[in-house]
C-alpha cells in the first residue's frame, strides 16, 4: 500500500519495535518530576506523526465513507500536532532560566551530569 | 522509487529528531531545543508525505483533488483549532488539555484503521489481527481521554458508579474481544459490516465505562496512561502501513509513556491497578472532623504578623491553581521582600493535581528561581522560621502522614510546615485534600486558619501591608 | 543468503542503524570513568556475536577457499566471544561490594540516581 | 519457515539482552547480571545459529559435515583459547589481551566479508559495497589492534616514525580506497581476484601503518576507537547477511564505543584527533631537568616516619601498576592501620593508563572501597594530613597544571598532594610521566624522594614497619 523501500517483514517489525520501545524507555528514566507534564505533552506531540498515516489513507480513499473517515483521521491528528506542540512549547518556555534574568543555581539544572562515582 | 526513497528517509530524519527531542526534554535546560527540534521533524515528514501523491494507487487517481483538498482542508482546520486552544487555555487546565490532544491522536489512529478495514484490501491475517489490536487501543484512548477531559473541566462532578460496574466492564472487554475477532475473520463471514461496526462501538463504549468510575483527582495518571495507549496504537497502525517512522514514533512513546505512568503513580505513593481499580481519590473526600480547636483570624491580621516577622516560608499547593491566586501570591512576596522580610517558597513533589504542577505556576507568576526550594532542601528550616504560609495545600503538610500507621497517606514525606512558630493556612472552609483525610495540623495551637478563597484572602493581605507602609 | 524473514530493504536497515546508533549513545553516556575499561571489553564481547555471521557463511561454504576462511572467521570470532566475557566477568568481579565484606558507602555506587532537580 | 523465525527471534532475543547489558553496565551495582545476561543472549543465538543447518544452499549440501565439523571445531578451538588466556592474564595486562580479542572480531568480520566476496554470488552494487567498507573497516581492526597489543606488551618498545611518515599513510589510504572501488566493479573486470586481494593486503597494512607511530601510552583510547571500528563493520556484515542482530549488536557497539572513545580522550585533557596525529605521548619522554635539590630517603625512615604520623593519604599512580606493588602496599597499608594510622587512598580519574586502572589494581588487591576517596572528595584533607605517600604517580600530583599555563598539562584538575605536610615519593629515578614534563613538587622542601622499584621499596617498608612491633 505504500511505498515498498519501507516495506518489510514482521520479524523486522519486531525488532524495530524492540528498539524503539528499549529507546523510550532509557530516554525517559532519568527525567526529574518537575518535568513530567511538559515531557507527557512532548510525547503526546510526537504520537501526532499518525496525521502522515491518515493523510496517506486519505490521499488513497476511493469512497465517500472512506474520504469521510480519512478526513476525520487528518483532522484529530493534525489537531494532536499543532496542539501537543504549542501546548508544551508554552510550558517549557516557562522554564527557561532567562526569563527571570536571575540564572540562580546554575548548577541545579542539569540534574543529569555525569559524575564520578567510587566503585 | 525515488519519491518512495524521499518519503522514507524524511521519515527516518523525523524519527531520530524525535527521539534527540525526547530526550533533550529529560533536562530544563535543553527541553526547549528538543521541542523545537522535534517540530522540525514533524514539519518535514508531513511536507514529505505530500511527495506520496506522486504514488497514490491507480483506483484513488480520479479522487486525487478532492482528496488533496480533503487532506489540506483537514489539516488547517485541525491544526488552527488545536494550536488556538493551545494558546489560550490557562495553566491551570492543562491537563484536560493534553487529555483532548491525546485523545484526538487515539482518534486519528483509530480512523485509520477504520479506512483500512473499509477497503476490502486482501489484508493477510497477521497485519489484519494488528490493525484491529491498533483499532481498540485507539478506540478506548479517544474516549477515554474525553472523559477525562470532561471530568477535569468540571462536566462530569461525580464519578458515575453502581453496582457491580467492574463485572459489566469486564463483560464489555470479553465483547469487544469478541467482536475483534469476528472482525478479524470477517472474510470468512458473509455480512463482513456488521461485526466491524459493532467492535468499533464497543471500543470506544469500553473506553467510556473505564474512565467513569475513576475519581477526577486520579485523572493526571490516567491521562498519561492514555498517551501510551495512543503511542502504542500509533506504533501497531505504523507496521500495516509500512511506515517505520510511525512505528517509531509510536513505540517510543508507547514505552516512555508507560514508563512516565508508573513514576507518576509512584511519586503519588500509589500502584497503577490502585488508581485503575480502587476508587480511592474519592473515598470520604466530604469527611468534616473535629472543628472545635481550629483558630481562625483575619486576613490583615494574620499579613501584619508576616510582615513583621524575620522569615516567611510559603508552601503552596492545589488550592493556589484552583484559585489562579499565584499573581497575587507573588505581588505580596514582592512586598514582604521590600520590607527586608526573607521569604521561600517550599515546593513538594506532588503539590498539587499534576507532577511539577507549583513550578509550572510559579514560574508563570514570574518567581524567580532561588526562592523555590524543594521538600530536601528546605524542611531543616521549618523550626527556625518565624512562619508558615499555607495557601491551599492540605495533604502535603498533614504530619500524620509521619506518624500515624492507619492513615492513607502513611509514609509519604511531607514539608514539615507543623514546625514553624507560627502557622498561617489560606483555604475555603475545613474541606479535606485529594486523599480525603483531616489534617491535625489545623487543631494545632501554633495554626491559625485564614478563611476564604485564596485569591480573595490573598488580595486582602496584599491591602494590608501596602497600608503599613515600607518602614 | 539468510533467512527470508529477516531481510529487509536499504531504507529499514538504516532505521535500525539509526536506532542502534541511538540506543548505543544514551546508553553509555552516563558510565562514571571507573567503568570505562570493563565496559570497553564488555561491548567487546557484545561485537562477538559476528560469530553466528561467520559461523552461517561457513555452513555455506562450497570451496576449500571458503572453508579456510570461514574457519578462521568462526575461530577468530569465538575468541572475541569468549575472551571479552571471561575478561569483562573478572573485572566486574573485583568491584563487587560484597568481596570485601565492606558494603560501605552504597549511595555512592548508584551514581546515575534520579533526582528531583530545581527549574 | 518455522527454523527462520525460530533463528530470526533469537537474534531479537539476544539483541535485546545485550543492549539492556550494557545499560547494567553503566553502574557497577548492575554491570556483574549485565554481562551475564548478554552471556546468556550470545549462548542462546550461537546455539539457535545451529537451525541454520536445516536450510543452508543446496550447493553446499555435500560440504555439510565438514562444514560443520570445521564450524564446532573452531568454535571450540578459539574460546577455548580466548578463555584460557582470558583467565590467566594478568590485571595490568588487561588492555592489550582486550586489543586481541577485539582484533578477533575484527578479523572475524573482515572473514566474513572475504567468503562474501570469494564466492561469485552475484551481490548487488549496494551490499557488494556495505561488504567492502566492512571489510576495509574490519581489516584494519584487526591489524591495527595486533600491533596496539604488540606495543602495550612491550614486544614493540619504540614508535616507528619516519619523515614523511603521515603523506606515506595518506597515500596508502587513498591506494586503499581505490583498490575498494575496484573490487566493488569487480564484475566489469575480466580479472576479478587481483583487486581484491591487494585489497585486503592494504587494508590490513593501513592498520598496521596507522597504529605504529603513535605512542605506547595513548594505545588505550586506540583501543576503544578499532572496539568502536569492529563494531561498525559487524554491523555492516550484518546487512549484508540479513541479520538484524548483527546489525543492532554492532552499531551499539559502534556508538557507543565512539563516545566511550570521546570520553576517554576528555579525560585525560586531550582530543582523538590530538591522540591520532601528534604523538605527544613520546615527546621529551626522557628530558631531565633540575635534580640539585631534590632529598632523598631510604624506605625505612620513610616508613617510620609514617608509621608514627597520625594520617597518611596514598595517591597511586602508573607507576604502581608497573611494579606490580598492589599487593604490597595493602600490606603496609594494613600494618600502619593496626598501629592507629588513619590511611585513605587518593585516586584520580586518569591516574595509571586506562580509566579506572588503579580501581582495579586496588580492588585485586582487595582494598576495601571504604578506604578510595575520588579526587574531589579528597582534596581538601591534603593540607591537614601528615604524610602523602605517592607511588609511581607523577603528572597526577603536578603542581605545575594549576600554576603554568605554559605546561602541555594545564588545566588538568590534581590531587593536591604538595599540600600535604610532608611528601614521600616512591619511584625510580628521575623519569617524568606519561606527558613527558618535568613535576617541581619533587623539588619542594617538604617533599622526600624515595628511590627504587616500587614492590622493592615497598617490601623494604613493610620489613621496617614490622621490625618496629605494634607499639
Ligand atoms: N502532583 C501530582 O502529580 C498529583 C497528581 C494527582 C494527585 N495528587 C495528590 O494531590 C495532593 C496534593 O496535595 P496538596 O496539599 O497540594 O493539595 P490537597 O491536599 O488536595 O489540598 C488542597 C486544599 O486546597 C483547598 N482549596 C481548594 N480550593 C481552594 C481555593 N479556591 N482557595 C483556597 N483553598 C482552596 C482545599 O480546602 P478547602 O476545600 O477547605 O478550601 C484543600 O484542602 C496529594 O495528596 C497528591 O498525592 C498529586
Ligand atoms: N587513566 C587513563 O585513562 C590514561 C590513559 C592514557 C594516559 N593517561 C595519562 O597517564 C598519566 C597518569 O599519571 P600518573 O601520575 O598515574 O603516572 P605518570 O605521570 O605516567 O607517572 C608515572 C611515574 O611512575 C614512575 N614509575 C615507573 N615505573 C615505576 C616502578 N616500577 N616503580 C616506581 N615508580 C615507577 C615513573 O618515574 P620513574 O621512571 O622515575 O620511576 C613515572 O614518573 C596522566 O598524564 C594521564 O593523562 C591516563
Amino acid at each position: 500500500m505504500m511505498a515498498s523501500v519501507t516495506s518489510m517483514t514482521f520479524v523486522i517489525a519486531l525488532y524495530i519495535f524492540m528498539l524503539a520501545a528499549f529507546t523510550g524507555y532509557v530516554v525517559i528514566s532519568r527525567v526529574p518530576s518537575i518535568l513530567h507534564t511538559p515531557l507527557m505533552s512532548g510525547s503526546n506531540f510526537i504520537h501526532g506523526i499518525i496525521v502522515i498515516g491518515a493523510l496517506n489513507a486519505l490521499f488513497n480513499a476511493t469512497s465517500i465513507a472512506e474520504q469521510a473517515i480519512g478526513f476525520v483521521g487528518v483532522f484529530l491528528g493534525a489537531g494532536n500536532v499543532m496542539g501537543g506542540y504549542v501546548v508544551t512549547d508554552r510550558m517549557l518556555a516557562m522554564f527557561r532560566p532567562s526569563q527571570k534574568a536571575e540564572p540562580a543555581r546554575p548548577e541545579q539544572e542539569k540534574p543529569g551530569q555525569e559524575k564520578q562515582g567510587q566503585p | 522509487m525515488f519519491v518512495e526513497y524521499c518519503v522514507g528517509l524524511s521519515g527516518l530524519v523525523a524519527s531520530g529528531l524525535f527521539i534527540y527531542g525526547l530526550k533533550a526534554m529529560s533536562s530544563p535546560v535543553t527541553a526547549v531545543a528538543g521541542i523545537v527540534a522535534a517540530g522540525y521533524g514533524m514539519l518535514f515528514v508531513v511536507a514529505a508525505t505530500f511527495l506520496n501523491l506522486f504514488n497514490i494507487t491507480p483506483e484513488a487517481r480520479p479522487n486525487l483533488l478532492v482528496n488533496v483538498g480533503l487532506g489540506v482542508v483537514a489539516l488547517l482546520l485541525g491544526s488552527l483549532w488545536a494550536g488556538w486552544r493551545g494558546r489560550t487555555v490557562q495553566m491551570t487546565s492543562m491537563p484536560q488539555m493534553v487529555a483532548i490532544f491525546n485523545g484526538m491522536g487515539g482518534g486519528s489512529a483509530a480512523a485509520l484503521a477504520a479506512v483500512e478495514l473499509l477497503g476490502n484490501h486482501d489484508i493477510p491475517l497477521l497485519p489484519l489481527s494488528v490493525t484491529v489490536i491498533g483499532a481498540l487501543i485507539g478506540c478506548i484512548s479517544l474516549s477515554g481521554s474525553l472523559i477525562a477531559w470532561a471530568k477535569l473541566d468540571g462536566r462530569i462532578r461525580k464519578p458515575f458508579r453502581f453496582s457491580g460496574q467492574r463485572a459489566f466492564n469486564a463483560a464489555l472487554f470479553a465483547a469487544t474481544v469478541v467482536l475483534a475477532v469476528l472482525t478479524v475473520m470477517r472474510y470468512a463471514t458473509p455480512s463482513a459490516e456488521l461485526p466491524r461496526d459493532l467492535f468499533f462501538g464497543a471500543a470506544l463504549l469500553l473506553g467510556v465505562c473505564m474512565t467513569l468510575p475513576i475519581g477526577g483527582a486520579d485523572m493526571p495518571v490516567l491521562i498519561s496512561l492514555y498517551n501510551a495507549f495512543t503511542g502504542l496504537a500509533v506504533g501497531l497502525e505504523g507496521y500495516i502501513m509500512n511506515d517505520p517512522a510511525l512505528m517509531i514514533a509510536g513505540m517510543v512513546v508507547g514505552s516512555s509513556g508507560t514508563l512516565l505512568t508508573a513514576l507518576m503513580a509512584k511519586a503519588m505513593n500509589r500502584s497503577l491497578t490502585n488508581v485503575l481499580f480502587s476508587n480511592f481519590g474519592e473515598t470520604g473526600g466530604s469527611s468534616k472532623g473535629p472543628e472545635g480547636e481550629m483558630t481562625a483570624a483575619d486576613p490583615a491580621d494574620a499579613a501584619t504578623t508576616m510582615r513583621y516577622g524575620a522569615s516567611v516560608i510559603i508552601v503552596p499547593g492545589y488550592g493556589l491553581a484552583v484559585a489562579q491566586a499565584q499573581q497575587k501570591l507573588y505581588e505580596f512576596v514582592k512586598i514582604l521582600v521590600a520590607a527586608g522580610v526573607d521569604v521561600k517558597f517550599a515546593i513538594h513533589p506532588v503539590a498539587g493535581r499534576m507532577p511539577g504542577h507549583m513550578n509550572v505556576l510559579l514560574a508563570e507568576a514570574g518567581v524567580p528561581y532561588d526562592m523555590i526550594y524543594d521538600m530536601e532542601d528546605i524542611n531543616d528550616s521549618f523550626a527556625t522560621t518565624d512562619a508558615a504560609l499555607i495557601i491551599g495545600a492540605n495533604d502535603v503538610v498533614n504530619p500524620e502522614a509521619l506518624t500515624d500507621k492507619a492513615s492513607p497517606i502513611y509514609g509519604m514525606p511531607i514539608l514539615n510546615a507543623y514546625k514553624a512558630h507560627q502557622v498561617f493556612v489560606i483555604k475555603r472552609g475545613s474541606g479535606t485534600g485529594y486523599s480525603g483525610v483531616e489534617n491535625p495540623l489545623f487543631f494545632q495551637k501554633n495554626c491559625t486558619m485564614v478563611f476564604g478563597d485564596a485569591q480573595a484572602v490573598l488580595s486582602k493581605m496584599v491591602e494590608a501591608v501596602k497600608a503599613l507602609g515600607s518602614t
